[in-house]
């Protein structure tokens, strides 16, 4: 048997949100009468770490503990509107709302403890530990449990704000399709590295290495989960996934998970991840969305790989060993001159 | 319409049961029938299950080994004297399926399951079945051939000759590690006279409708040494009187190409699993 | 027809009348109430439903009740002791080994029968282990370094 | 593996913060791991019954007839629903935001227009009573004649899919049966190349495959009202098509969702809530609706096909001049999303590079299959793979390393995109610097040195000037109630005469340099990069 390895690259971009905008989101967010905050929302958290993000968001907003900050979501009764969890939308879009309405509550927050401190609300800072206190005096402090206590039973003030984002619709010439897609983009360059057997066409991924820039990592274990995830299911679209293995023929579907192809856990390879942040001028933090796009640059960079090792071009996919077998009896066998260096 | 299930603790009774009633169902393991029952498929009225513990009963002490139809790949997998067949048992499904998946249930599996009945055919099993005439025994090679046609009858159990070490082989190709079903499998009974191959078995699955001998690689092989010259002529004959078919897995031309790379592999010991 | 089951769920008797026929996932989630199982595919193919029957790994979902009958049934439900959590909910927690978290419990079980019976698995054995586990969120790796974390966790509490 | 590289656009970051950049643990953990995370399905109601869908064996047929009263009479069934029953059946996902005609009934009464299309729906006393009576509902069907390609559909004669849309392309703008994309003259231009390589490329249907398949749970509630559920990767999406389609007020259904088994697109479309809604309302009983793993599989809307021809013309010093494009989305029989992904497509055709001139028709295709619907990196993810595979063959045409080759297409900071607005905020350069590093994979110096920072021209070469907003053609009619809201476009497109916060701009079109002796067989530096190194 004859094993060849290659390594191939792909670099792209990624437009966040809904393209052409036209996609609001909104949030609430309001203070208990010790001084917790609730975060109502209607978007949707379907694993990628909505709750999660928009806690932390909160939380840097109002300058309090991440722990006094609760993010409810999904209610229609209670949440105000939002699109939806898609198009990488949901740190972009979700997150500046709940941004604005944290900064809302926030004003009345150091509204309320300045009226307790008896100073100007503008010569008040948080600590992040649950305080308010006097700028260059911090012994002259109020806890924001306080200052809730205070604004609802004496002062009368709610401490809650109300937060939208909404990047308006863009026009489409119909003529020469000028258009304003999106804000912002998100940049990945991966590389991998296969193994191609030439007598049966089966392809292993022995590592995967990548960039990715992101704006910021608002949580990085959170971004870490979809870079890791999502490149396996780059992977998986590569080599593996289809529910009509014989399009544009339709017979043969798979009925379970048995016969739909993904990768298992013996198929899995290492992939060393570094993540870089050029902060988006209208991100929560300068924050894009790493959701959807960290998928997309594996399918090149495995299908280059795979050239790079035996010398065929696959433009189908997936990139099932049966097509690298047959396009590797067209050409007549692999490119001798990318023998495996092992 | 309810299902009704019925227990038995006579293998006998639960024979005459299943041979007797309409839309009755062995229940082996239950990976297969509980797929049907869950959903809803009017071929299954009645679930037959049997406690016997015959049923269940490993003897593998001697030189011919028995197995109940009951004995899942779990208890195969925990019995030292069947080491042999451990990476067989360990090919199919993950380790809850391996719980429930049983000998009797592999040789009744739809193409491309069924690696154990694969490895069976290999070993020349003989099948123990009961039914309205009592208990008979079959070459496994015939009842698959006549399983669609045989209908209500039970299979009580297999048994066959155990290999000299090492001369038994098995390999299972798929695409999803650990647990993928078959693009294919091959099994290999390999017996040595003085360095040469004397009456090989070969068996492949997922190369046609149920688990097939390789023939005309078993002949071709008859009296070479498993070198890469000696399994010359058989890897080259590997595929012939299979009919593979296209599935959601692979195709049948696939299948066919890759079939004799792995048996060449597998007779060379570089794909023993 | 309604036939009547005895089994102990997570070290407490429970008996229910169920439809004959039908499987343990739908008998603990339907009728006994116990929604910490999860189903994916009543096929037996995506072991989001796994359970320990006897300590062994199974998948509810084609496992008939009425076999259940006077065996020992472990859900996730009963995983975590009290206020405790296993060494196998730490670690997932840590190693954020949940992204939707539909498949973490059948994982948390299917790891579980691995450690109770090998405390000390190898990388090859927890990918074993799980491998009738499908996870379409993570890419399974932080599943695997969770399980090996619980291990040695396990070993350090023994030693 | 995860390495936060701080050190680079450092000037462009304020790090000293509390919470943002800390690993915190989800807010949603304890309930993974301890199996209490609400799911839809994981709420109980006395009396709950179960809603199953009887769909079409064929891919297109005429319904002659049904007859299901076999079925009604079967033990343990509550409702039979039928196309009749249908408040409001026919609609469009993309309704909702004015795009697209309604072309998609919840259940079909004349035509079936791909197998597994739901007829009629079953509400019974358990899922396996539904299934059994679903087996005694009798159709007959007058096959018709199917069409399964994208470029079959579009042939003279090809079987009409889709009555709304009888050309099998979705229309766009009142007028065009395709999205155009138009910038510089990429005819002219590949005149003028030394390489043109020209490319099919074909995407499969993918599965979403989620742990948890599609599903909700009606429920009557108080006041007429009814709490749902649901599944949804966008609760008021479902909401207002739930309400559209049973003819409903918006306030008078309650969606309850946020935690999902996963989605990544295949959870948008609204499969099960409407009808769930209507069998509420029609037993007075809480019903279950939730999609088989088996219709989930086949039924259950996939991310599309796409077939994609890339022909890219280059000069010997390895610059894309010239790029022509012809993308066909496979929307199955109706429209869902496709047609949206197909102008987000258009959008993505230059890819993160500078490209003078792009010309690109991209199509959304009627076909008798199982309609489509977004998925994880919608209308770019095959894009990216054609792109992609493309550019490391022009790197292979002329003999160079393709990071080196990506990096001197790369956009930087004030480049003219091929939609006509200005490059910001890029980053492209970096991340493949990045990556080469990791990964031992050797650029030379120069490449190392480059940023996205500089070197980005005001307006490319060959590119009209960048239309002002004002001057933007008016938008399409279909979405006319949305004109208003643009009125401000939020990336005014910069004046011409606007400076860039860059270098002067690339020359024209680069002297072709003769090529090199260097195995890279690099261009020569001075003609290729000496306006981008200050």
């Amino acid at each position: 048997m004859t094993k060849h390895r290659g390594r191939g690259v792909a670099t792209v971009n990624y437009p966040i949100g809904m393209n052409l905008g036209g996609d609001p989101s909104q949030a609430l967010v309001h203070s208990n009468p010790s001084g917790k905050f609730t975060v109502a929302l209607s978007s949707i958290d379907l694993g990628q770490g909505m709750k999660s993000v928009t806690r932390q968001i909160c939380a840097e907003t109002l300058g309090v503990p991440i722990e006094d900050v609760y993010v409810d979501t999904a209610d229609s009764d209670t949440g105000p509107h939002c699109m939806g969890s898609f198009a990488s939308r949901g740190t972009h879009r979700v997150g500046n709302a709940v941004m604005a309405a944290a900064r809302e509550a926030r004003a009345v927050m150091m509204e309320a403890a300045a009226e307790e401190l008896e100073v100007d609300a503008n010569d008040l800072e948080t600590d992040g530990r649950g305080n308010i206190r006097v700028k260059g005096a911090p012994q002259r402090s109020i806890s924001v449990r306080d200052v809730a206590v205070a604004a609802q039973f004496r002062q009368g003030k709610t401490i809650s704000g109300r937060g939208i984002f909404l990047v308006p619709l863009s026009d489409v010439d119909p003529e020469t399709g000028e258009m304003s897609p999106a804000t912002c983009y998100a940049h990945a360059c991966l590389i991998a590295e296969v193994e191609v057997d030439d007598e049966t066409g089966d392809v292993t991924v022995l590592k995967m290495t990548s960039a990715y820039e992101l704006g910021r990592a608002l949580n990085p274990k959170l971004v870490e989960q979809q870079l890791v995830g999502g490149a396996w299911m780059g992977m998986s679209h590569a080599l593996y996934e289809t529910p009509e293995p014989y399009y544009p023929d339709t017979r043969n579907g798979p009925r379970d998970f048995n016969e739909y192809l993904m990768p298992g856990p013996g198929d899995i390879c290492p992939h060393d991840i570094a993540v870089l942040e050029r902060p988006a001028p209208d991100g929560p933090f300068g924050a894009k969305g790493p959701g959807e796009m960290c998928a997309n640059p594996v399918l090149p960079a495995i299908a280059n790989a795979i050239f790079n090792a035996v010398g065929v071009r696959l433009n189908e996919l997936p990139i099932t060993p049966e097509r690298v077998l047959r396009a590797l009896k067209a050409r007549g066998g692999a490119a001798s001159s990318t023998r495996a260096r092992s | 319409m309810t299902i009704a299930v019925k227990t038995f603790s006579r293998l006998g009774e639960a024979a005459s049961a299943l041979s007797s009633e309409r839309g009755a169902r062995f229940f082996g393991g239950g990976t297969i029938l509980m797929r049907m029952v869950n959903e809803a498929d009017p071929n299954v009225a009645t679930i037959i299950r049997a406690t016997d513990p015959a049923f269940t009963r490993i003897s593998a002490s001697s030189g011919r080994i028995e197995l109940g139809a009951g004995v899942t790949m779990a208890a195969i997998l925990a019995d030292r004297e069947l080491s042999f067949l451990h990476p067989v048992a360990r090919a199919v499904g993950g380790p809850a399926i391996r719980e429930a998946a049983t000998v009797g249930g592999n040789l009744f599996a739809q193409n491309p399951y069924g690696d154990f009945a694969t490895a069976l055919l290999a070993l020349d099993a003989i099948v123990t079945l009961a039914g309205g005439f009592g208990q008979r025994e079959q070459p496994l090679e015939e009842f698959l051939a006549s399983r669609e046609r045989s209908g209500a009858i039970l299979v009580t159990g297999v048994a066959f000759k155990r290999p000299a070490a090492d001369a038994f082989r098995f390999t299972k190709v798929t695409r999803v590690r650990p647990k993928g079903i078959s693009v294919l499998s091959i099994a290999a009974y390999l017996p040595m006279a003085s360095g040469r191959i004397s009456g090989a078995r070969i068996a492949y699955g997922a190369m046609d409708r149920t688990p097939v001998r390789g023939k005309a690689a078993e002949r071709a092989l008859e009296g070479h040494a498993l070198d890469a010259s000696g399994v010359g002529p058989a890897v080259a004959v590997a595929a012939d009187g299979t009919s593979p078919v296209d599935d959601a897995i692979a195709s049948a031309w696939w299948r066919r190409e890759i079939l004799p790379v792995h048996l060449r592999r597998l007779l060379l010991g570089a794909g023993h699993v | 027809m309604r036939t009547p089951i005895q089994f102990t769920l997570n070290g407490e008797d429970v008996a229910v009348f169920a439809e004959s026929g039908s499987n343990l996932l739908d008998v603990l989630r339907e009728t006994v109430g116990d929604l910490t199982v999860k189903g994916g595919c009543w096929q037996g193919t995506c072991g989001v439903c796994t359970v320990l029957i006897d300590g062994a790994p199974r998948v509810a979902c084609v496992t008939l009740a009425e076999a259940c009958a006077g065996r020992s049934v472990e859900t996730v439900a009963g995983l975590r002791r009290g206020p405790d959590l296993h060494p196998l909910q730490t670690a997932f927690m840590e190693r954020f080994a949940a992204q939707c978290g539909y498949c973490t419990p059948g994982m948390l079980m299917a790891a579980k029968a691995l450690l109770d019976r090998n405390p000390a698995p190898s990388r090859e054995e927890v990918v074993d282990a799980i491998g009738g586990n499908i996870c379409r969120c993570t890419g399974y790796e932080p599943i695997i370094e969770a399980i090996l974390d619980a291990s040695r966790s396990n070993s350090r509490r023994s030693a | 593996m995860l390495e936060l590289r701080k050190d680079i656009f450092a000037d462009e970051r304020d790090d000293n913060l509390k919470e943002i950049g800390k690993p915190t643990a989800r807010q949603d953990i304890l309930g993974h791991v301890t199996g209490t995370s609400p799911y839809y399905d994981d709420h109980r109601f006395a009396g709950m019954l179960h809603l199953k869908i009887l769909r079409s064996p064929h891919a297109h047929a005429r319904i002659r007839s049904i007859d299901d009263s076999a079925a009604a009479r079967a033990p343990g069934v509550k409702r039979i629903i039928r196309a009749a029953d249908v408040p409001v059946n026919l609609n469009t996902l993309l309704s909702l935001i004015q795009f697209g005609k309604d072309d998609e009934p919840s259940l079909a009464s004349d035509v079936v227009r791909y197998k597994g299309e739901p007829i009629i729906g079953i509400v019974a006393t358990s899922e396996r009573a539904a299934q059994e009576a679903l087996a005694l509902v009798r159709v007959s069907y007058d096959p018709l004649p199917a069409v399964f390609d994208v470029e079959e559909a579009l042939k003279p004669g090809a079987a009409s899919v889709n009555p709304t849309y009888p050309k099998n392309t979705f229309e766009y703008y009142g007028k065009y049966d395709h999205q155009k994309l138009r910038y510089g003259d990429a005819d002219a231009a590949f005149a003028k190349c030394d390489v043109v390589i020209d490319e099919r490329y074909q995407m499969s249907p993918i599965e979403h495959a989620p742990t948890e398949t599609n599903g909700s749970i009606a429920v009557p509630d108080t006041n007429g009202r009814f709490v749902v559920h649901t599944s949804t990767q966008a609760l008021f999406f479902s909401l207002d098509t739930s309400a559209k389609i049973n003819a409903m007020q918006s306030n008078q259904l309650h969606f309850i969702g946020g935690t999902v088994g996963g989605g990544f697109g295949g959870k948008v479309d609204t499969l099960t809530e409407p009808l769930a809604i209507l069998a509420a309302r029609l037993t007075g009983a809480p019903v279950r609706h939730r999609l088989s793993r088996h219709e989930e599989m086949q039924f259950g809307s996939p991310r599309g096909a796409e077939r994609i021809y890339i022909k890219d013309g280059m000069t010997r010093d390895g610059r894309i001049v010239a790029r022509k494009v012809r993308a066909y989305f496979d929307s199955g029989a109706y429209t869902r999303l496709s047609s949206y992904a197909a102008v987000k497509c258009a959008a993505h055709i230059p890819g993160p590079y500078t490209i003078p001139n792009v010309h690109a028709d991209v199509y959304c295709v009627f076909t008798n299959r199982t309609p489509a619907t977004a998925m994880r990196g919608f209308g770019v993810t095959a894009l990216d793979f054609a792109l992609e595979c493309q550019m490391d063959k022009l790197a292979t045409a002329i003999g160079m390393d393709p990071i080196e080759f990506r990096i001197l297409n790369a956009y930087r900071d004030g480049d003219m995109k091929a939609h006509r607005r200005e490059a910001k905020n890029c980053a492209l350069i970096e991340c493949a610097q990045v990556a080469a590093e990791k990964a031992n994979w050797p650029i030379r110096e120069e490449y190392k040195r480059m940023s996205s920072r500089n070197g980005g021209a005001a307006a490319a070469p060959h590119a009209p000037a960048a239309i002002a907003p004002s001057r933007q053609a008016a938008a399409a009619p279909q979405r006319a109630p949305y004109d208003r809201v643009s009125a401000a476009p939020t990336q005014p497109a910069p004046s011409p005469t606007q400076p860039a916060p860059s270098p002067p701009p690339r020359a024209p079109q680069p002297a072709p340099a003769a090529p090199t002796g260097s195995s890279h067989g690099a261009p020569r530096f001075s003609s290729v990069f000496g306006t981008r190194r200050r």
